[in-house]
């Protein structure tokens, strides 16, 4: 089409991941579809970033169960993202000539689509990815990214010691230029953590994407190739450091902590941001309805519930029925669950439209545990049925049709 | 659907007070994140009509500011769509104003009407809630070869009896309309059909019908072209027997509200979406220390305090030891600490400071007026 | 950008005859496939500027009809977007209808520019087509820290001369307005910079700027602002050198029209896109015995005869044997067998029967009125 | 998400064929995308059926160079399918669990998105391509279908005995139940030819599809086994014969054919037709300009096109250039592409974007050919220079620069 008009910055959102980290939960969805604080998705956070930036051409790479995913992102309205010039493209691997090839890795589902940012002429590209739960002005990282001439930036944050090895780690000296990187190394010799959030000169970009697609060693991955052999070839990459929330929510217990926090008193994360807002599809019910029964005590619940139980310390999305008697703590409930009368779920993740019949227990400690420590987190998968009286032990993740073990 | 749908933002005989004073009865709240149009326009598009016009006379900022550009509905269409008519759009834009009676809001409509490729129209009030099946209804009068269908009722208000105004009408054994008076008694108990203001005719007939009732000075469509035209024309009745909420006065409309608290009117209404325009709020957070017993709650309030019987809307701020009993609570309000509301409208954006107490009645609510702090 | 744009889609010293009796000056159809306004939006839009509020005043009906939701100028946005701001949409709509003067007109609708988020606003009038760079506009703005930068030119207008009613300005060697007044000479060949009614404002001074003017009874915005302030803020020039169309009167709507015909005004204006709104017509068909020459012709036109030297809109026929020189031909309009039509503007739907023949001057072209059978 | 509104009929366009006897034409994009009829793409003709007929959800299916046809489709607003419940929806293969599998065959195509099409319930599925040029009310044929109680219902036209071997064929009996279908048979029983154009009342049609899947021999393809299949357990087929205007404009010379049919005095296909509109993106170019020297006979010129040469019964996209002295004449000349002073080009499709230098002749005759016989249709690529006096003789492809042959 004629007239495309060029932008300063194009965003690759690498959304291809499977998220098996997180159980029964990826099991049908893609992880940046994940359900997140109620009526969120994890991929609403870089997106909504994103438009909050003032950056509005955005490719989302897809591979693993994008169905939900696609009809999510649908033309991006949600997000402002439905443009005549720009806007939000689902970029799925495809066939060239005679063969197609799935992403092998990070960097070459980016190299994949060199055809599509070119499209652009972008001088910068943002590579994000869609497993975390921030609020950032990638703008701002632009700024850096200019004043300091680097042909890469990498946000960092400062992690603790003990965590840091989990993470890709940086040293950097005194100016923030990046001296050593080392991917989830046994010993780092930083607390500098990747937010895997770059940004790259395109020019820069392209150059060691090609490269790295000739290399058959490597493993055509961010982390892992392109930036050590960026490194190694002295080309002048630089740590930005991010100073607010940031989680990565890739495991059962990270996504059950950063919901948690959203209910603490000073909340580390305010979603009630109206100039930094988290848009997301809506998912257009009728308001909630609170029972002649309901007891709720610091809880977040959203349109389309019926609650006449009692939730603790919750989230709950759009469409949950909690009936009477029941008790919700310390819980994550996606669309649609329903729990029944008299039954009791803590410390649990139910994903949509699970049953939970009556009086069934899910997130039951064992007996046989110590009662300290902090509990485990049960799961159980969309669609699933946990029959009248059954019980989850913590720590669980449950799926399909559950009987087991009726309790005492 | 090969129909036209159009939608009277505005009643004639409404009485609504305040609520009223700056925006047009479509776009009252109701049912917490709702206005009254939404119900209308969501019942056209869940039959498959995506061509609505809706006829707006004055006061109708609200209106088009909720409506926007129709997306939420689904109404952005290459054809057909949603259409707002406001007075001042019109060609001859010498008389702007007011509609002498529903006819003349047509007449001066007309050009845009005609450009509709529907070939029937179904035209609706707005002070009734229902939930007419338009399907049926459209395939009824093409069936029964009738020139005109009217829907009637033979239920009561919601405060039980017939709302004043109304037309009441009397059918033959074929469902023919045989007689049609005003209702003029103040809530009439007894036993008679009612007629929902909505009827269905082929968009040629309202043409003819519209620009010869005008030629004669004559406006109201009940006294100028049913009665008059009765033994002329098939006007043919369809009764409805779904949910009716009737919210053309301040009791109505409370009464109307209020019922959205039984879950029987609520599966009824909400059985098929009903859309409205997207504020993108956060989920509603509820304390310690809350209470909140048989109320409805929209998304993005904060409730520290007690609610209870009542019908909160998007964005409400309940601050700790109040209460609010029995009351409908618009958008953006602020309930500060200690506050004590029992029957009380309050209008958009009011702001109600530490320990006032304000208390109506059933029969005469408390009305706060937009904006409003007290 | 942080901006606010805002189009007064009226220009009150306009004298187009016949071409605004039904519509207003920024709906007037251009350059075959636009309208004015569009030119207009999309130089905001090619700025960056997506926040943009459209001033209208009365006939404004093709106006809303032409820009719909803004979709087209990729203006449907959730924050800011396109605006129209119609009179009778005002919150006090008892007092409908005519401005006094640009400031009462943006006073009528603060309460909409209020609520926009963005810093700076830039204020347009439709009458002059350009296209001033507004991204180094407001940077200027800023770094000049001036009150009101004001946009000038040396040039003259499309007729040789300097429109009527324009404010003619003197700066300082700083480019600091130091003088402003009227320009009351028909064609003034002389060597000044004149305004082109191009402004930009912090919001803030805006809305006092406004207030303050309206509590005494003054409305308009160079006499009234700029003439009685300027000693006290800081009025900053910023000179325009691109192309420029002004289509305030017949004839210079005329030469606006044809210099489209040259290819250095053509790369000029269209050296970025401009948007307008969506037809789905089909290409344009030349049949056997056709024949054009240095004529802008739309898609969806169906030529069988002779278009020479003229500007021809979407869906326009010209049967066998018809001749159409130095003309502006609306949309759809249908030029029959054995016409001739030499400096004539026919509007929208005109309709031309064999063997009519019309003829005017380029001073004093020939206007056939919108709808008209010949 | 809740309140998903079912579909009487959901149509699945299969766009993901590479389309390879269209040669240089398909070489960067899928054949769905390839353009026609001066500012359409072959997708335009079953996507605007699809709305005109009221079927609002569709399905495209892709695999091969889908960047510019999913940009092209975007969010489905050009053709009014941008809806809120259903609207067009691209459907590339995906990776399941641990592995992803492309579409291998029509048919497995549509089973790899069994889940999508049971989203909405439908109660029977239309099967479309992106090869035809065609206006065709799906809405009768279902109707058909439905008052026959049909399990299959295959659309069908009459053609020429002669051409009747290129198609699937089929026998049918008075009341057009399908007795006997055959994949391209060297002796034709019937002239009666699949449009590939299907209906499937969707129970059957997914029992096959899993049947079909199981089958190892199968190339799981709707005309080689499906179609067979099902007609050989005896299920309810019957054909729906269509009487208008039908083209396949699967090689140059259909596609060429089909442009050329747009330019006769009664074209058989008129696109000028408000109730039956075809709808395209618009390309938003100023109107076209039609210089002192320019010639026009028989000609279709889109906007944006600047003419002062020779147009003879020819086709122009948006953005077409052609200089003085230069004569274009029985082409078609897609979006972007530039004819120099003097140059000569006839009887070719000239690719986007492409430039023909001064002098260059394109679809010259060679002088050892007979005169006589249609004239073989000469192919420019996208972006290809023709240097300047270079010739491209008549029936050639070409790409890149080209420079060779120059002309006496």
């Amino acid at each position: 089409m004629p007239y495309r008009q060029n932008r300063q910055m194009v965003a690759m959102l690498l959304a291809g991941g499977q998220g098996s980290r997180l159980g029964v939960l990826t099991n049908k969805v893609a992880k940046p579809a994940v359900p997140f604080g109620g009526k969120y998705r994890i991929i609403d956070f870089p997106l909504s970033n994103c438009v909050n930036s003032g950056i509005d051409t955005v490719g989302v790479l897809t591979q693993y169960q994008p169905l939900e995913l696609n009809a999510y992102i649908g033309s991006g309205q949600p997000w402002d993202l439905d443009r005549q010039n720009g806007g939000v493209f689902i970029l799925p691997p495809y066939v060239k000539g005679k063969s197609g090839e799935w992403y092998k890795g990070t960097a070459n589902a980016i190299f994949q689509n060199i055809n599509f940012i070119d499209l652009y002429e972008p001088e910068y590209v943002l590579i994000l990815s869609g497993d975390h739960i921030y609020k950032m002005n990638y703008q701002l990282m632009l700024k850096e990214h200019i004043a300091k001439q680097a042909d890469c930036t990498i946000a960092v944050l400062q992690v603790p010691w003990e965590e840091a090895s989990r993470f890709g780690v940086m040293s950097v000296d005194n100016d923030f230029k990046i001296q050593e990187f080392e991917e989830k190394p046994e010993n780092p010799r930083s607390n500098l953590a990747s937010m895997g959030v770059y940004i790259f000169s395109w020019a820069k970009l392209k150059e060691y994407l090609q490269k790295d697609e000739l290399n058959p060693e490597s493993q055509n991955d961010f982390g892992k190739d392109l930036i050590p052999s960026m490194l190694s070839k002295n080309e002048k990459m630089y740590a930005y450091e991010f100073k607010g929330y940031w989680k990565d929510v890739g495991t059962i217990e990270s996504l059950w902590d950063a919901n948690m926090d959203l209910l603490l008193a000073n909340a580390p994360i305010e979603l009630d941001d109206p100039p930094w807002r988290i848009y997301s599809r809506n998912a257009n019910m009728p308001p909630q309805y609170i029972g002649t029964n309901a007891i709720l005590v610091n809880a977040s619940i959203s349109d389309g519930c019926n609650i006449d139980g009692t939730i603790e310390n919750s989230i709950l999305f759009p469409g949950v029925k909690v009936e009477s008697g029941a008790v919700v703590s310390n819980s994550v409930l996606f669309s649609g669950a329903v729990v029944k009368q008299n039954a009791v779920v803590e410390h649990a993740i139910l994903a949509e439209d699970c049953i939970i019949n009556e009086r069934a227990h899910i997130g039951q400690a064992k007996r046989t545990e110590a009662a300290e420590g902090p509990k485990k987190i049960s799961v159980v998968g969309q669609d699933t049925v946990v029959e009248a009286a059954a019980v989850v032990y913590a720590g669980e993740s449950v799926e399909g049709i559950i009987t087991k073990e009726v309790r005492e | 659907m090969n129909a036209l749908g159009i939608i009277f933002s505005y009643s004639e005989r409404e009485n609504l007070r305040e609520l009223t004073k700056r925006r047009t009865l479509a776009s009252l709240p109701i049912a917490g994140k709702y206005r009254v149009i939404d119900f209308h326009l969501s019942n056209f598009v869940n039959d498959g009509i995506y061509d609505v016009s809706v006829i707006a006379k004055n006061n109708y900022h609200s209106l088009t500011d909720h409506l926007g550009a129709g997306k939420e509905w689904d109404l952005i269409r290459k054809r057909g769509g949603l259409r707002i008519l406001t007075p001042f759009a019109r060609h001859d834009s010498e008389k702007p104003g007011i509609y002498r009676g529903s006819i003349e809001a047509l007449a001066y409509n007309m050009h845009s009407i005609r450009r509709s490729m529907a070939e029937y129209v179904v035209l609706t009030g707005s002070s009734i809630l229902c939930n007419v099946d338009y399907k049926d209804l459209i395939e009824t009068h093409i069936r029964t070869n009738a020139d005109v269908t009217t829907v009637f009722t033979k239920q009561k208000g919601a405060l039980g009896g017939i709302p004043q105004g109304v037309a009441i009408m009397n059918f033959d054994e074929n469902n023919r309309l045989t007689n049609i008076g005003l209702e003029t008694e103040e809530n009439n108990t007894g036993d008679v059909n009612w007629g929902l203001d909505i009827f269905v005719v082929r968009k040629s007939l309202l043409e003819s019908l519209v620009a010869d009732a005008m030629s004669y000075g004559r406006f109201d469509f009940n006294e100028d072209i049913i009665k008059r035209l009765i033994s002329n024309l098939t006007f043919q009745g369809y009764e409805y027997n779904g949910y009716l909420l009737e919210v053309n006065t301040v009791a109505g409309y409370i009464q109307a509200s209020m019922s959205f608290l039984d879950p029987y009117v609520r599966a009824k209404v909400f059985q098929r979406p009903i859309y409205t325009k997207n504020k993108d709020s956060v989920p509603t957070r509820y304390y310690d220390g809350c209470y909140v017993n048989h109320s409805i709650i929209s998304d993005g309030c904060r409730i520290e305090g007690t609610v209870e019987n009542s019908i909160l809307s998007r964005g409400v701020r309940v601050a700790k030891n109040a209460i609010v009993k029995n009351s409908v609570i618009m958008q953006n309000t602020e309930i500060m600490r200690d506050v004590t509301l029992d029957h009380v409208i309050l209008d958009k954006d009011v702001i109600v400071r530490e320990y006032r107490s304000l208390s109506g009645h059933a029969t005469y609510p408390v009305i706060v007026e937009k904006g409003s702090i007290v």
